[in-house]
C-alpha cells in the first residue's frame, strides 16, 4: 500500500454482474443501484470528505468464464478492494472463491443459494438465502394455506432448482407431498407442456420458483390453458416488472418475499431518486444492492478513518463487524457465516397490487410468524 | 487374359435403365475402346465397375474376383485407376499435391509390420515419406511435361492440361487398370495427337486401359478392340475395322463418313 | 454488312497471369464467325469478357454500336467507366453457351429451358420455343422431366445449348459446343448453327477445338495464341493456310 | 494487470486447444461441425468428476478425459458419413447440446446445474499448479499448446492430412484414390475431439469450478469464429485466431475503457471487428497454409 | 393419458410448432439462395418486434380492444415489416455481399458479428427488460371439451400456413420466385439468362426480413419484446427449417411443426423428465437426419459423375 509520504488516492470498489446477454436486466438494475450509492456518497465529498471512490462494474456476461476474468481484472489491473455482486449463484460460486482467496470482500446483492455465504468468510449477502425462503415457503403452504399436494414447476438452474428442494423438503417435512415436479430448461418460453401435466395432476397449488420474466410467462400460459390452480411463488415476484408482464394473471398468487420494513423514508427517497435517475423502478435486488453498497461506503470510511489507508482485510473486518445497520431494506446484521439475518415476508397479490401477509421464520422446524 | 469382366451387369434409375444386361470383358495388356451415343450408358458401366455405384443386378469381376458392389477406394487399392468426364480434380491444391494424393494408399505400408505401428512410422517418418512420394509425383508429372506447372493450383490449368493431370493423377496409384472417360474432350486435333501417344505410353508401362471417347480417330487409331453401347445395351463389339463398317454402329452412332 | 460486335484492344488478366492481350476483333452482323487457338490460349476469357463476366485490363467492346464493356480505369483518361453487368448484357440479345455447361443441375430439362427464356415474357411463345428445341434434341425431349443432374455429359452439353437459344439472341457466343458430343451430334448441331445462321438471322461466335469442322460451318476465322490474335482471315483461307493445317487441323 | 493480461493468455491457450480441434475437423476434413462445446464439457466434467469425487490425480484425468471425448467424437464422427455441409452443423450442433443437457439433469453424477465445486488444483512433483498465480498454470497452457500444435502440424502434413485435404476438396475424387474416405472423416472427429477434451481438463482446473451453463453452443460457434479468422486449414492461424478473438472480447477491459463505455459497446465493437476482420480478409489473416513439398525445388505460387 | 391431455398435448405442440414453422420459413428462404446461415436473422425478427411495439402502442395510445386496435396492429406490423426489409437489405449490401465469392464459412462469421450488434443496440437504445406487446384483440381461451386453444394460437398457425403457401406461390409460379432459384444454383449461369443477381438476392433479404418481422411481432405477442428474443427462437427455428430439408419451403413449415410436436410429445407421452425435452427433440432430430440425410423435404441428390 501507499508509502508513509504518499497521499492516499481514493479507494476502488467493483461491481460484477451480467450487462449483457438474455438475464441483463437483473445486472443492470443492481448496477444502477451501485451506481447511485457511489455517486450520492461522492457528491457529499467521499471519504473523509476528500477521497472520492471510483466504482467499475464489469460485465459477466452470466457467464463463470466471463466472471473470473472480470473479478481477475478488478483485483490485478484495478485493485478494488470490495466488491458488490455478483447477481447470480452459478457465477457466485465460483468468484466467492477467487475472492476468498484474494482477500477481498463481497456483497451480493441476489445470490441466494444456501451454500454461496459457506464458501468462507469474505463472502456475504444483503439478499436471505434461500434455505430460509425455501424453508418458509413448504412450512406456510401447508400450515397457512392448507395445501396437501403442491405441483412444481421449476427452472434447471441453481437457483429454481435450491428453492425447489428446499421448498420441497420443508413442505414434506410438514406432511405435504409434492406430487408432481416438472422441470424446463432456462431460457425457455414455452411451458404449456409442463403445464398440462401438472393441470392433469391436479395438485391444490403450483409453486413456481424462477425469475420474474419466466413467472409472468408460466401465468400466462397457464391462464391460458384454463388452469385454475392457485399459484404460490418466490422472491422474484417482488419486482415489480411482473405486473407489466403478467398483469391481471397475478391475481392470487402468493409469495415469499423480503420482509417488509416499515415504509421508511429512507426507502421512499432511494426509490424516488432511482426512478429519476435511470427511468425505471428498483427491483428486490436492486434494493439489495444499494444497502450493500453503502455497507461497503460505510467500511471504507470507518478503515480509512481509523487506518489511513485502505487494507481489504480491514474493509472486510468492518464489514464483518456490521450492526444493525439503517438502510433501505431495514435492519442490516449478518450472522457469523455472512447471510443476511433477516426473516421472510409474505405476500398475496389482490388484482395487481402486493399485500403484506406477515412476517415469518423458521425456528427449530416451526414456522414463527414474527411480530 | 481377360482383366476385368461384367456379366449382365444392369444398372436402374426408378424406371430409366441407363444399362441393361452388360456383358464387357476387357483384356489385358490392350486397349479397349467404349462408344456410344449419348446417353447410351457409357459412363454409368464405368461408375458401375469402379464402385461410385452399384449395379441393380449383374456381377462385375477383376481378375476373376468378384467385386461387386465393393467400395470405390477399395477397388482403386485392388489397382483400378480412372479419371472423369467431368473433371474432377483437387481444385485449390497445386498440380504437384494433386499427384501425391495418388499416392496415397502406398503409403504408411510395410509388409513386416502390424497396422498400427506402419502408420505410427508413417508419422515419424514423415519428411522421409514425403520426399518419396514427392518424387515419384515428379516423375508422373514429366511423364506429360508438366513439371513446369507442378505449383501452379489446378483450377488454374487450362482444360487440357487438367485432363492431362487427372490422367497423371490416376497414374500416380500405380493401377493395373486405368479407366479414361472422354480424355480428349477438349482437346485440338494436335493435342490429342499428343495424348495418343501417351495413352500407348501408359500401355507400354504395362497398363491395361479401358477409354471412353467420341474422338473417333483416336479411338480408331489406338484402340485394340471397341465395344458399342446404344441405350445401354451392347451393340457390338470388335477390332477397330470391323466397328467402322457395322452397319448398326453407323447407324446409331458413327453416321457416314463425310471424306 | 453491318458490324455488330466490335472488339477494341481488350487485355485481361488473372492476378499476373495475361490471359489476353491487346485482342481486337469484329463480327458482322448475320456472320459465323470461329476463333480457333490452343488450350489456354485464352479463347474461353474472350468469350466471358465479351459478357461482361472477366473485368477488362484495357481496351472496350461495342456490340450494335453501344458500348456494352469497357476496362474500369481507361489509360488514357482517368475518367471511370462503369461496366454493365452481365444481365444487362445478355439482355441486349447476346447469349452464351459456357464452356463446362453449366447446367442448373438441381433443375429439370423443362426448368432449365424456362431460365433461358428469362427474359422473354410470352408464355405461349415460351412453350413454342420449348418445343422447338425438343425437335431439335428429341433426347431432351424425352428427358424433359428430369433433373439436369442425372442426364450424361452429352446430353448436359445439349441442354446448355438449347437454354441459350431459348432467349433467341441476336448473338450466341458458343464455347466449344462439340465437348464430348457423338460424330453424329456433332455434325447435326453444326447442320443447326448453320441453319438457325440462315433462318433466324443469328450471328454465331463460336469456339471451337474441332477446327476443322468450326472453319468448315464459319464464314470468318482467328486464330488465338498465347492471348494474341495471330492470324485471321476469310474460314476458307484458314482451311487452306499451311501453318493452320499444321497446328489445328492435325495434318 | 499483468495478472489480467496473463489469464487472457490463458483462455486464449485453453480455447485455442479447441481450435486446433475444430481446425482438424472443419480446415482439413471440411466438415462444419459445431460440437467443441460438447467435448469441452466433457473432458472438464471427466476431470471434475474424477478429481474432485474420486480423488484422482489431475494428470490422471487427463487421459480419461481426452478418451471419453475421443469416444463421443467417434460416435458423432459416423452420422458425418451420411451428412453434409449445413445438416452436419445442425446435428453436431444438437449432439452439443444434448450434453449440455444430460449434465444440467444427471444431478446425481454432475450434481446438476449447481455443478462440481472444489476441485483439486494439479500438482507436480510437489509443486502446486495454482490457477492464482498465472505464471505456471500459463506454462502448463503454453506446454500443452505447443505439443498439440507440433503433433498436429505434423498430422496435417502426413498421409492422414493429404487424405483429409483430398476429401475435403472432392470426396469422390479422393475415394477414387484409394482413400478411405469414412476413416478419415471419423479420425478427424476423433482427434479433434480428445484435443477439446483436454481444453476442458484445463479449463476445469482453471476455474475450480464446473458447471453446465459454461458450455453452451456459443463456446462451439466461438471457436469456429477462431478458425475462421485466424484462416482455415492452418495451426497457426487457428492459435493466432483464438488470440485474437480473446484479445477483442477483453479489449476493453484492457484498455479500461470498459469503465467508461457502456458493457453493450464492448459486444457491439465485438460484432464490428468481426464484419470488418471478414470483409478485409475474407480468408482469415494468415490464410489456408501452404505446403511447399519437395526440399529446395518447391515454391509457392506461379512460377512459369 | 386421458384422451383431452392428449389433445391439450397435441394442441400445444401444434402451436409451438406454429412458431418455430413461422419463424424457420424466412431462414429456410434466406438459406435456400445463399446457402449460408444468416445467423442475424433472430435479431432482425426482434428488431421487427420492437418497432412494431412502439408503433403499435403509439397508435393506440389508450384505446380498449376493438377495431381501432385491431387496425393499428396491423399497420404497425406493416412498418415493421417494410422497416425490418429496408435492414435486411442494408445489412446485407454491407456485410454479406463483399463476401460473395469467399468461403462459405465468411459471411458466417459475418452474420454472427451482426448478431451481435443488432442485439446489442438494441439493449443499449431500448434496456434489457422485457417489454409487453399487448394483444389488439381478445384472447379469451376457447374450451372445446376440456382442450383449450387461444385465438393467438389458432392466428400464429393460420398466418404460417397463409405464409407458407404465398411463398411457395411466389417461388415456383413468379418470374422473379424462378430468377431465385437460379441464383441460388449458380449465380454467374443465372447473370448469362440475364437475371440481375443483386437484384435477386437484395429482393430475397427484403422478404426473408419481412416475414422475420411478422414472426416477430406475433411471437412478441406471447413471448414478449426483449433484445435477445430472436436468439433461441432463431436457433430452434433454423433446427425446425435443417430438419425439414433447408431451402424447402414446405419443408420448413413442416419441420417447425414437427419440432413443436417432439418437443411437446418427448416429454408429454414417454414419461421422460421434462428437464431432458431438449435431448428427445435433439435426439430425434439427429436420428431423423441419419435417415433421411437431406432433411423430411430435401430430395436425395446423388452426385452424378
Ligand atoms: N441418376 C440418374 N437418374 C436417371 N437417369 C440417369 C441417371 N444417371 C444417368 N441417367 C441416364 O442414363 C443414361 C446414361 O447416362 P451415361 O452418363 O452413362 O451416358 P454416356 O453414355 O456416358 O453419355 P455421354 O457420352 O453423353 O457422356 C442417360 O440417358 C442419363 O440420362
Ligand atoms: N480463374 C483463373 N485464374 C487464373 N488463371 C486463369 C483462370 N482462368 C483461366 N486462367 C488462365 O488463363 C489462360 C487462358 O485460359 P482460357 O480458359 O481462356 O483458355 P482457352 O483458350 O479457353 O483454353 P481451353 O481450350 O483449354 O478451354 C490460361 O493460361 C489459364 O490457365
Ligand atoms: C437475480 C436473481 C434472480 C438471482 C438468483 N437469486 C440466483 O441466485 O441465481
Ligand atoms: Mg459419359
Ligand atoms: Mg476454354
Amino acid at each position: 500500500q501507499g508509502g508513509a509520504e504518499k497521499s492516499v488516492a481514493g479507494p476502488k470498489i467493483g461491481f460484477m454482474g451480467p450487462m449483457t446477454g438474455d438475464y441483463a436486466n437483473y445486472g443492470v438494475l443492481c448496477n444502477n443501484s451501485v451506481k447511485l450509492a457511489v455517486d450520492q456518497f461522492n457528491a457529499k465529498g467521499g471519504i473523509a470528505g476528500k477521497l472520492p471512490v471510483t466504482l467499475i462494474t464489469e460485465d459477466t456476461e452470466g457467464s463463470v468464464e466471463k466472471g473470473l476474468s472480470s473479478i481477475e481484472k478488478l483485483s490485478s489491473s484495478d485493485k478494488i478492494v470490495a466488491l458488490v455482486g455478483p447477481v447470480f449463484t452459478g457465477v457466485s460460486f465460483a468468484v466467492g472463491e477467487r475472492v476468498q482467496n484474494e482477500g477481498i470482500v463481497m456483497i451480493t446483492p441476489s445470490a441466494t443459494h444456501a451454500d454461496i455465504t459457506s464458501i468462507g468468510d469474505y463472502v456475504f449477502r444483503t439478499v436471505v438465502s434461500d434455505g430460509l425462503q425455501g424453508e418458509v415457503a413448504g412450512r406456510y403452504f401447508f400450515e397457512k394455506l392448507g395445501y396437501k399436494t403442491i405441483g412444481v414447476l421449476y427452472a434447471k438452474n441453481d437457483y429454481s432448482q435450491g428453492l425447489y428442494e428446499g421448498m420441497t423438503a420443508s413442505f414434506e417435512a410438514a406432511g405435504g407431498k409434492v406430487t408432481i415436479a416438472e422441470a424446463c430448461q432456462v431460457g425457455d418460453k414455452d411451458f404449456k407442456t409442463q403445464l398440462t401435466k401438472i393441470k392433469t395432476a391436479n395438485p391444490d397449488a403450483i409453486y413456481i420458483p424462477d425469475y420474474t420474466a419466466e413467472m409472468a410467462q408460466i401465468l400466462e400460459q397457464a391462464r391460458q390453458l384454463g388452469i385454475s390452480t392457485p399459484f404460490v411463488s418466490c422472491d422474484g415476484f417482488s419486482n415489480p416488472e411482473i405486473y407489466n408482464l403478467a398483469g391481471e394473471f397475478t391475481d392470487g398468487v402468493v409469495y415469499v418475499g423480503p420482509a417488509k420494513v416499515a415504509e421508511s423514508k429512507a426507502y421512499a427517497t432511494f426509490v424516488a431518486d432511482y426512478t429519476a435517475k435511470y427511468g425505471i423502478g428498483p427491483d428486490s435486488f436492486a434494493t439489495n444492492a444499494f444497502d450493500g453498497t453503502n455497507l461497503v461506503l460505510a467500511a471504507l470510511e470507518k478503515v480509512y478513518k481509523e487506518t489511513g489507508k485502505f487494507d481489504r482485510k480491514a474493509v472486510r473486518d468492518a464489514i464483518a463487524a456490521t450492526k444493525d445497520y439503517q438502510g433501505v431494506t431495514g435492519t442490516v446484521n449478518f450472522a457469523e457465516n455472512g447471510d443476511l439475518v433477516a426473516y421472510q415476508g409474505l405476500y398475496k397479490v389482490n388484482k395487481t397490487t402486493p399485500e403484506y401477509l406477515g412476517t415469518y421464520t423458521v425456528v427449530d422446524g416451526k414456522l414463527v410468524e414474527v411480530k | 487374359m481377360t482383366i476385368l469382366e461384367t456379366e449382365g451387369l444392369t444398372r436402374e434409375y426408378g424406371g430409366v435403365i441407363a444399362v441393361s444386361k452388360v456383358d464387357f470383358q476387357v483384356e489385358s495388356g490392350l486397349i479397349t475402346g467404349l462408344i456410344g451415343p449419348n446417353g447410351a450408358g457409357k459412363t454409368t458401366l464405368f461408375n458401375n465397375m469402379t464402385g461410385l455405384d452399384t449395379p441393380t443386378a449383374g456381377k462385375v469381376f477383376f481378375n476373376n474376383k468378384d467385386i461387386t458392389g465393393y467400395p470405390a477406394h477399395k477397388i482403386c487399392r485392388m489397382g483400378i485407376a480412372r479419371t472423369f468426364q467431368n473433371i474432377r480434380l483437387f481444385k485449390e491444391l497445386s498440380v504437384i499435391e494433386n499427384v501425391m494424393i495418388g499416392r496415397h494408399f502406398k503409403t504408411g505400408k510395410d509388409a513386416n509390420k502390424g497396422r498400427f505401428l506402419n502408420s505410427l512410422k508413417s508419422y515419424v517418418y514423415l519428411r522421409q515419406e514425403e520426399e518419396e512420394i514427392y518424387e515419384k509425383a515428379d516423375s508422373w508429372l514429366d511423364f506429360f511435361d508438366m513439371g513446369s506447372l507442378k505449383n501452379e493450383l489446378a483450377k488454374n490449368l487450362p482444360y487440357g492440361h487438367q485432363r492431362e493431370l487427372e490422367i497423371a493423377r490416376a497414374l500416380a496409384t500405380e493401377p493395373k487398370l486405368l479407366f479414361l472417360d472422354e480424355p480428349a474432350a477438349g482437346m485440338n486435333p494436335q493435342e490429342t495427337d499428343h495424348l495418343m501417344n501417351t495413352i500407348r505410353k501408359i500401355r507400354d508401362l504395362g497398363i491395361t486401359i479401358v477409354l471412353i471417347e467420341h474422338d473417333m480417330k483416336l479411338v480408331m487409331n489406338i484402340c485394340d478392340t471397341i465395344t458399342v453401347l446404344n441405350y445401354g445395351q451392347k451393340l457390338a463389339q470388335g477390332t477397330p475395322m470391323q466397328i467402322k463398317h457395322d452397319p448398326g454402329v453407323i447407324e446409331a452412332y458413327l453416321g457416314k463418313e463425310e471424306e | 454488312m453491318s458490324e455488330l460486335l466490335n472488339i477494341n484492344d481488350i487485355s485481361v488478366s488473372y492476378g499476373n497471369i495475361k490471359a489476353l492481350q491487346n485482342v481486337s476483333m469484329h463480327v458482322n452482323q448475320g456472320d459465323i464467325v470461329c476463333l480457333i487457338g490452343a488450350n489456354g490460349s485464352g479463347k474461353s476469357t474472350l468469350l466471358k469478357a465479351i459478357v461482361g463476366q472477366e473485368p477488362l485490363d484495357t481496351g472496350s467492346i461495342t456490340f450494335d454500336g453501344e458500348e456494352i464493356c469497357q476496362a474500369k480505369y481507361p489509360l488514357e483518361g482517368k475518367k471511370k467507366h462503369k461496366a454493365l453487368t452481365t444481365d444487362i448484357i445478355v439482355s441486349r440479345g447476346i447469349a452464351l453457351v459456357p464452356e463446362g455447361r453449366r447446367v442448373f443441375a438441381d433443375m429439370t430439362v423443362e426448368e432449365n429451358l424456362d431460365m433461358g427464356a428469362f427474359m422473354v415474357r410470352d408464355d405461349k411463345l415460351i412453350a413454342e420455343r420449348k418445343e422447338s428445341m425438343y425437335d431439335f434434341f428429341p433426347i431432351l425431349g424425352a428427358r424433359r422431366r428430369q433433373k439436369t443432374r442425372s442426364l450424361s455429359g452429352g446430353e448436359q452439353q445439349m441442354m446448355a445449348i438449347a437454354r441459350a437459344l431459348m432467349s433467341a439472341p441476336r448473338m450466341i457466343l458458343l464455347d466449344e459446343p462439340g465437348l464430348g458430343l457423338a460424330p453424329l451430334v456433332i455434325a447435326d448441331i453444326f447442320g443447326k448453327i448453320e441453319f438457325i445462321n440462315k433462318q433466324d438471322n443469328v450471328t454465331v461466335f463460336l469456339v471451337e477445338q474441332n477446327a476443322r469442322m468450326a472453319l468448315k460451318a464459319s464464314t470468318e476465322g482467328y486464330v488465338m495464341e498465347n492471348g494474341r490474335i495471330v492470324l485471321s482471315d476469310k474460314s476458307s483461307a484458314l482451311l487452306a493456310n499451311e501453318k493452320v493445317r499444321a497446328a489445328y487441323l492435325g495434318e | 494487470m499483468l495478472n489480467f493480461f496473463l489469464l487472457i493468455l490463458i483462455y486464449s491457450g485453453i480455447y485455442a486447444l479447441m481450435a486446433i480441434g475444430q481446425n482438424v475437423i472443419t480446415g482439413y476434413g471440411g466438415m462444419l461441425a459445431l460440437c467443441q462445446a460438447g467435448f469441452f464439457a466433457i473432458g472438464s466434467y471427466a476431470t471434475a468428476i474424477l478429481s474432485a469425487n474420486y480423488g484422482w490425480s489431475f494428470w490422471a484425468t487427463l487421459p480419461v478425459a481426452a478418451l471419453i471425448s475421443a469416444f463421443f467424437g467417434l460416435l458423432i464422427g459416423l452420422p458425418t458419413l451420411r451428412l453434409k455441409g449445413d445438416y452436419l452443423a445442425i446435428a453436431t450442433l444438437g449432439f452439443g447440446e444434448i450434453v449440455r443437457n444430460v449434465l444440467n439433469n444427471w444431478d446425481s453424477l454432475t450434481n446438476g446445474p449447481m455443478g462440481i465445486q472444489k476441485i483439486p488444483m494439479p500438482t507436480i512433483f510437489g509443486f502446486t499448479i495454482n490457477p492464482y498465480k498465472k505464471w505456471a498454470f500459463l506454462l502448463m497452457v503454453i506446454i500443452f499448446v505447443a505439443i498439440a500444435s507440433f503433433l498436429f502440424q505434423r498430422l496435417a502434413r502426413s498421409r492422414m492430412g493429404r487424405a483429409l485435404t483430398a476429401v475435403r476438396e472432392d470426396e469422390i475424387a479422393a475415394q477414387s484414390m484409394g482413400i478411405n474416405i469414412t476413416k478419415y472423416k471419423v479420425y478427424a472427429f476423433v482427434l479433434g475431439a480428445s484435443v477439446a477434451g483436454i481444453a476442458g481438463s484445463l479449463q476445469a482446473v482453471f476455474s475450480l469450478s464446473v458447471t453446465p451453463g459454461t458450455y453452451t453452443f456459443m463456446v462451439s460457434v466461438m471457436v469456429l469464429c477462431m478458425v475462421v479468422l485466424g484462416g482455415m486449414g492452418n495451426f497457426k492461424a487457428a492459435i493466432i485466431g483464438a488470440f485474437i478473438i480473446q484479445m477483442i472480447s477483453y479489449f476493453p477491459q484492457l484498455t479500461g475503457l470498459s469503465g467508461v463505455i457502456p458493457p453493450q459497446f464492448k459486444q457491439i465493437l465485438f460484432g464490428l471487428i468481426l464484419v470488418v476482420m471478414m470483409i478485409w480478409r475474407p480468408q482469415g489473416i494468415l490464410g489456408r497454409e501452404e505446403h511447399s513439398y519437395g526440399r529446395g525445388h518447391g515454391h509457392k505460387g506461379g512460377s512459369k | 393419458m386421458g384422451i383431452a391431455e392428449f389433445f391439450q398435448h397435441l394442441m400445444n405442440g401444434l402451436t409451438l410448432g406454429g412458431i418455430y414453422a413461422l419463424i424457420a420459413l424466412g431462414y429456410t428462404m434466406v438459406y435456400g439462395i445463399l446457402k449460408f446461415i444468416n445467423f442475424a436473422h433472430g435479431d432482425i425478427l426482434m428488431v421487427g418486434a420492437y418497432i412494431g411495439l412502439f408503433v403499435f402502442d403509439g397508435l393506440r395510445g389508450s384505446a380498449p380492444l376493438g377495431t381501432w386496435t385491431f387496425v393499428s396492429f396491423f399497420i404497425a406490423m406493416l412498418v415493421s415489416m417494410a422497416s425490418c426489409a429496408l435492414l435486411g437489405m442494408a445489412i446485407e449490401r454491407i456485410a454479406y455481399k463483399p463476401l460473395r465469392k469467399a468461403t462459405r464459412l465468411a459471411p458466417l462469421l459475418s452474420a454472427i458479428g451482426v448478431s451481435f450488434i443488432l442485439s446489442n443496440s438494441a439493449a443499449w437504445m431500448f434496456g434489457t427488460q422485457s417489454r409487453k406487446l399487448n394483444y389488439p384483440f381478445d384472447n379469451t381461451p376457447i374450451d372445446i371439451h376440456g382442450v383449450v386453444i387461444t385465438p393467438h394460437q389458432i392466428l400464429i398457425l393460420v398466418v404460417s400456413l397463409v405464409m407458407m403457401i404465398a411463398l411457395k406461390m411466389f417461388v415456383d409460379r413468379s418470374r422473379m420466385g424462378k430468377a431465385m432459384r437460379a441464383t441460388s444454383l449458380d449465380q454467374d449461369t443465372a447473370m448469362l439468362m440475364g437475371i440481375n443477381v443483386n437484384q435477386v438476392i437484395s429482393l430475397t433479404f427484403a422478404i426473408g426480413s419481412a416475414l422475420a418481422a411478422t414472426g416477430g411481432m406475433l411471437i412478441a405477442l406471447d413471448y414478449k419484446v426483449y433484445p435477445t428474443m430472436g436468439t433461441m427462437i432463431g436457433l430452434k427455428a433454423f433446427v425446425a427449417a435443417v430438419l425439414g430439408g433447408i431451402g424447402n419451403i414446405s419443408g420448413a413449415m413442416f419441420g417447425g411443426i414437427l419440432l413443436g410436436l417432439l418437443e411437446t410429445f418427448g416429454v408429454a407421452v414417454f414419461g421422460i423428465p421434462t428437464g431432458l425435452k431438449d435431448t428427445i427433440a435433439f435426439g430425434v432430430l439427429i436420428i431423423i437426419l441419419l435417415v433421411k440425410p437431406e432433411g423430411l423435404f430435401g430430395k436425395v441428390e446423388k452426385e452424378k459423375v
